[in-house]
């Protein structure tokens, strides 16, 4: 009797939306408002970097990373140098490796809050939004101050650092710190426990542990279905391993609980950054690097933890060129955005702007 | 003559005026507002600290291209915005401001026209509202403001049943539809309305946020989600006029809400002749200054609360609004029958 | 003098708008037309010092009944091409055959009257105060408490029955 | 002008039904016929009122209250027939309704 029953609707969101959060493209099949099936259609901001790295000299390519994840400029700068140090074998300075850590976690404080505010944006809590924007301001002044820039950083040299932090940046960094103890709990006041955001993300686009590995999800999206996998606690990089840390877990693999697993990342970086600031020795910032870049023949894979999951590089070197043979990255929006079908699928067109949120994907690394 | 034709013909005049005046500054307070609550300045250009950003905008807005979509139904894309504009204004004409007020040696009643169905005369008003947003959503031809134009007419009509529900038991608290009647009714009770129906006022203001489409129940025209609902294929002065008429309809809520439940242009304790000095602000103010309190309410709660989804909308209406709303109306027949 | 104006005016809207709704070949327009006429006979209610009448007449049909109508009538249009929509002819003929006959008959009847006043028609029409809401409130639950149970059971009825129609079969 | 009588809301309602019965007759559309009969109740309410308000009688008022009832429910049944219908056949053309069931 039904079988004329078919009334699918199909609705293109994006590549002009304001939800997508850049220029992703999904294609809705609706019954009603409920979605049956959805398609991602990316490519809308590919600009070839992984071929354009194969043509830049070592050195170069740092600044063609600031390009891929442009939240999280910093990150991506880290995970590209020390994927070539790995390659060369290089020694990197304690101090550098000090450094480079609290710009991580910066980065990964100024990341969460670009997330935290679009994500309650497009849930319809339009103030969160503008209270998440002015503690990302603050990171982006420290930035600023740092390396003269305040998106794309190009922050990072292999081998160690181009530029020594200014006199009483620590200071300024230790006061960010005490301010964003006292700003995160305000984010929670109007979200945590208000009852229409907890209708809003409990038990939207619940994945469990076990798919969420097969699906290959990374960072907060999978520590928040309660595995708990973070790179630099398992294979620890720049000066991890020598702080405390802990990594937050979920439980209900749902849209909430990856919202709490981030929130509760602010916290736990503010730890690592004032543990760095403590314990930041002396000494140079750059290590015994060669005039020339030219890493031996042989290939390596790297990965950090950046905000938005295991960003990996895959660099093959022929020990002639001077620039890569192949360059390959895995950027963790991409691999996180192909369980969006996934999660979608049943519930209704708003969840598809939460869960697009929840997942915290950035276009200019997917595309790349 | 003058009396029967004149008098009535100036204040339409005047009221409109006053609405059409109010509600482009509506819009300012709304961005100043929730500018304050997000640690911003809101407008600062135009006019000192942005006072004349709605003129700025008003001419922006009439100046802007009118365009319709090639595919969309023209006469019914014309029509939509008319349709939701003049039912947010002719729901005024039985709002009254003040009991009368002397003009030149006349005594006129602040209100146009004192019906004695006006409850139900604004109720079915605000029923014909909903048309406004089904046929911009029809006539856009497109499927954002499609998928918005269903969402708005299943929650209009959800949230008016509730509506209308909670009303019947003010209305058995005074036993009149007139509304000059009902504030009548509190001043004779001595008490505002709110203090003894608690729960009809909850349900008022919830379910006016409802049927004006603000948040938390801005669902069909969510623009995180739809893009922006039913006007999202509207520009110029017909996208004006949308806005024009949900702050009108806040206006219009805010108006019934103070009128019913907060004792209209009753100052506050009007029966304890010791608060005497309060008498010096004239009824229309104290009117005013409740309509007010509720607008800035209305923006509040929209800087605050994130939005609901469309089921749980739903739910809460026909699950929990309505269940209490007649819950209310049979305890309020109960007690008004036995006392 | 006012009052025939206004009258003429609305009656003229009245019978504009049926006709429109019956010729219009958009069944979206047909709606519109639709709600148009209800307003004005919500009007010529007014006119007949039944203002509660008239309320209920906007509340429920033009706020309510005809909404449904629209509803159905958009979620139907959604899946046809434009020119499916197009509405053809039939029984022309015969529907005009029937409406001449009716309103000859319906003018015989009116031709005679006016020739025969008949008692009841001769109270004098002057404003009465049958328009508000008390009045029909205390008819409704007194002279006609039955028909008014049973109008309430006839819509419990037809919500059920709208309800098992529409549900998707699973 | 001469003054509005009770003959004059009869004339309307009469014409106001006729193009009622026009309306089921020639369109195809069920919707728009479930319209034209939605117009013929709505002539017979201006008749009751027109009376009501001629015998200064509520009688006639609260008969229209239970036509627009009436009307109400049969405008849900009635739509909801037509989408079941039109959910299986793909069509409103009344001429396509010729069996009883299916």
């Amino acid at each position: 009797m039904s079988q004329f029953d078919t009334s699918e609707l199909t609705l293109n969101m994006g590549p002009q939306h304001p939800s997508t959060h850049g220029v992703l493209r999904v294609v809705l099949r609706l019954d009603g408002e409920r979605v049956v099936g959805c398609d991602i259609v990316i490519g809308y901001l590919h600009r070839g970097i992984e071929k354009l790295c194969e043509h830049r000299d070592w050195a170069q390519i740092v600044l063609i990373t600031d390009r891929m994840d442009y939240v999280a400029a910093a990150s991506n700068n880290l995970g590209y140098v020390e994927t070539v140090e790995k390659l060369m074998s290089l020694e990197v300075p304690r101090r550098a490796r000090y450094i480079r850590t609290i710009l991580a976690e910066l980065q990964r404080i100024a990341s969460h809050c670009l997330w935290l505010g679009t994500h309650a944006m497009d849930l319809g809590a339009m103030t969160v939004f503008l209270y998440a924007f002015r503690e990302r301001e603050l990171v982006l002044d420290l930035f600023e101050e740092y390396c003269g820039a305040r998106l794309t950083y190009n922050s990072m040299r292999i081998g160690g650092l181009p530029l020594d932090i200014p006199p009483g940046w620590g200071a300024k960094v230790r006061r960010f710190c005490d301010i964003l103890e006292t700003k995160v709990p305000e984010y929670e006041e109007l979200l945590t426990h208000n009852r229409i955001w907890r209708d809003r993300t409990t038990g939207i686009g619940v994945i469990d542990g076990d798919d969420a590995v097969a699906i290959g999800l990374t960072g907060p999206a999978l520590r928040g279905s309660g595995v708990p996998r973070d790179v630099r606690k398992d294979e620890p990089y720049a000066a991890y391993s020598e702080f405390e840390f802990s990594v937050p877990i979920g439980a209900a693999g749902d849209t909430y609980d990856r919202y709490l697993v981030r929130i509760e990342e602010f916290h736990q970086s503010i730890r690592i950054i004032r543990q760095a600031l403590d314990g930041l020795p002396e000494g140079p910032i750059l290590g015994k690097v060669p005039r020339l870049l030219k890493p031996p023949a042989g290939e390596t894979y790297h990965a950090i933890e950046s905000p938005k999951g295991e960003l990996g590089y895959f660099i093959v070197s022929d020990g002639k060129a001077h620039t890569p043979y192949r360059f390959r990255v895995r950027p963790p929006s991409f691999c996180n955005l192909q369980a969006l079908p996934r999660l979608v699928t049943g519930h209704l067109v708003s969840d598809v702007v939460a869960l697009i949120g929840s997942i915290d994907i950035v276009l200019g690394e997917v595309d790349r | 003559m003058t009396h029967t034709y004149l008098v009535p013909l100036l204040k339409i005049l005047v009221l409109l005026n006053a609405v059409l005046v109010s509600v482009t500054f509506m819009t300012l307070l709304e961005r100043k507002v929730i500018a304050w609550v997000q640690v911003r300045l809101g407008p600062m250009r135009v006019g000192p600290y942005g006072s004349l950003q709605p003129i700025a905008d008003a001419i922006k807005l009439l100046l802007k291209e009118d365009i319709t979509p090639v595919r969309a139904d023209r006469f019914v894309f014309t029509l939509a915005p008319i349709v939701s504009m003049v039912p947010a204004l002719i729901a005024f004409a039985v709002i009254p401001f003040d009991r009368e007020a002397t003009f030149f040696g006349y005594q006129v009643p602040l209100v146009i026209a004192d019906v004695n169905v006006g409850l139900l005369y604004l109720v079915s008003i605000t029923s014909i509202g909903v048309y406004g947003i089904i046929l911009a959503g029809y006539a856009s031809n497109s499927k954002f403001p499609l998928l918005s134009g269903l969402r708005a007419s299943a929650q209009l009509i959800s949230y008016e049943i509730a509506i209308t529900m909670m009303l019947v038991s003010v209305v058995v608290m005074a036993g009149t539809l007139s509304m000059t009647g009902l504030v009548d009714a509190q001043y004779n009770a001595r008490v505002w309305y709110v203090f003894v129906q608690p729960l009809a006022f909850v349900i008022l203001f919830i379910g006016g946020l409802a049927e004006t489409n603000r948040a938390p129940f801005d669902l069909p025209e969510a623009e995180q989600e739809l893009t922006g609902g039913y006007h999202t294929e509207y520009s110029g002065m017909r996208f004006a006029l949308f806005f024009l008429a949900e702050y009108a309809n806040m206006i219009v809520v805010s108006g019934v809400a103070a009128t019913l439940f907060f004792g209209g242009w009753l100052r506050p304790f009007p029966n304890v002749a010791a608060l005497w000095i309060l008498d010096y602000i004239p009824g229309w103010m104290w009117f005013l200054l409740k309509t007010f309190v509720f607008l800035y309410v209305f923006i509040w709660i929209r800087a605050t609360l994130p939005r609901y989804r469309y089921d749980q909308l739903m739910r809460l209406g026909w699950k929990v609004l309505i269940p209490l709303a007649i819950a209310n109306l049979v305890v309020t027949a109960v007690l008004k029958v036995l006392l | 003098m006012l009052e025939s104006l206004v009258f003429y005016t609305l009656a003229a809207l009245i019978i504009g708008f049926g006709v429109l709704v019956v010729t219009t070949r958009n069944p979206v327009h047909c709606v519109l037309c639709l709600v148009a006429n209800f307003l004005c006979v919500a009007m010529i209610f007014v006119l007949l010092a039944a203002e509660f009448l008239a309320m209920i007449q906007i509340l429920v049909y033009a706020g309510g009944i005809v909404v449904l109508y629209l509803f159905v009538v958009m979620l139907v249009n959604l899946r046809r091409p434009p020119d499916a929509r197009m509405d053809g002819r039939r029984q022309t003929r015969f529907g005009f055959v029937l409406v001449a006959l009716l309103l000859t008959e319906v003018s015989a009847i009116l031709v005679y009257s006016a020739a025969h006043p008949s008692s009841l028609v001769a109270v004098a029409p002057q404003r009465p105060a049958v328009g508000n809401a008390e009045t029909i409130g205390m008819l409704l639950y007194t002279d006609y408490l039955v028909p008014f149970e049973l109008a309430s059971m006839l819509l419990l009825v037809a919500m059920v029955g709208a309800i098992v129609l529409a549900r998707k079969e699973a | 002008m001469t003054p509005i009588t009770p003959y004059h809301y009869l004339v309307l309602s009469a014409a106001l039904f006729a193009i009622g019965v026009l309306g089921v007759m020639v369109r195809r559309n069920i919707i728009i016929i479930l319209m034209s009969i939605e117009l013929m109740l709505n002539a017979v309410n201006i008749n009751l009122a027109a009376f009501s308000y001629q015998l200064h009688n509520a009688a006639g008022q609260v008969f229209a209250i239970f036509v627009v009832a009436v009307a109400a429910a049969e405008a849900a049944v009635g739509l909801g027939i037509i989408l079941a219908f039109y959910r299986n056949k793909e069509t409103l053309n009344i001429d396509d309704m010729n069996i009883m069931r299916w």
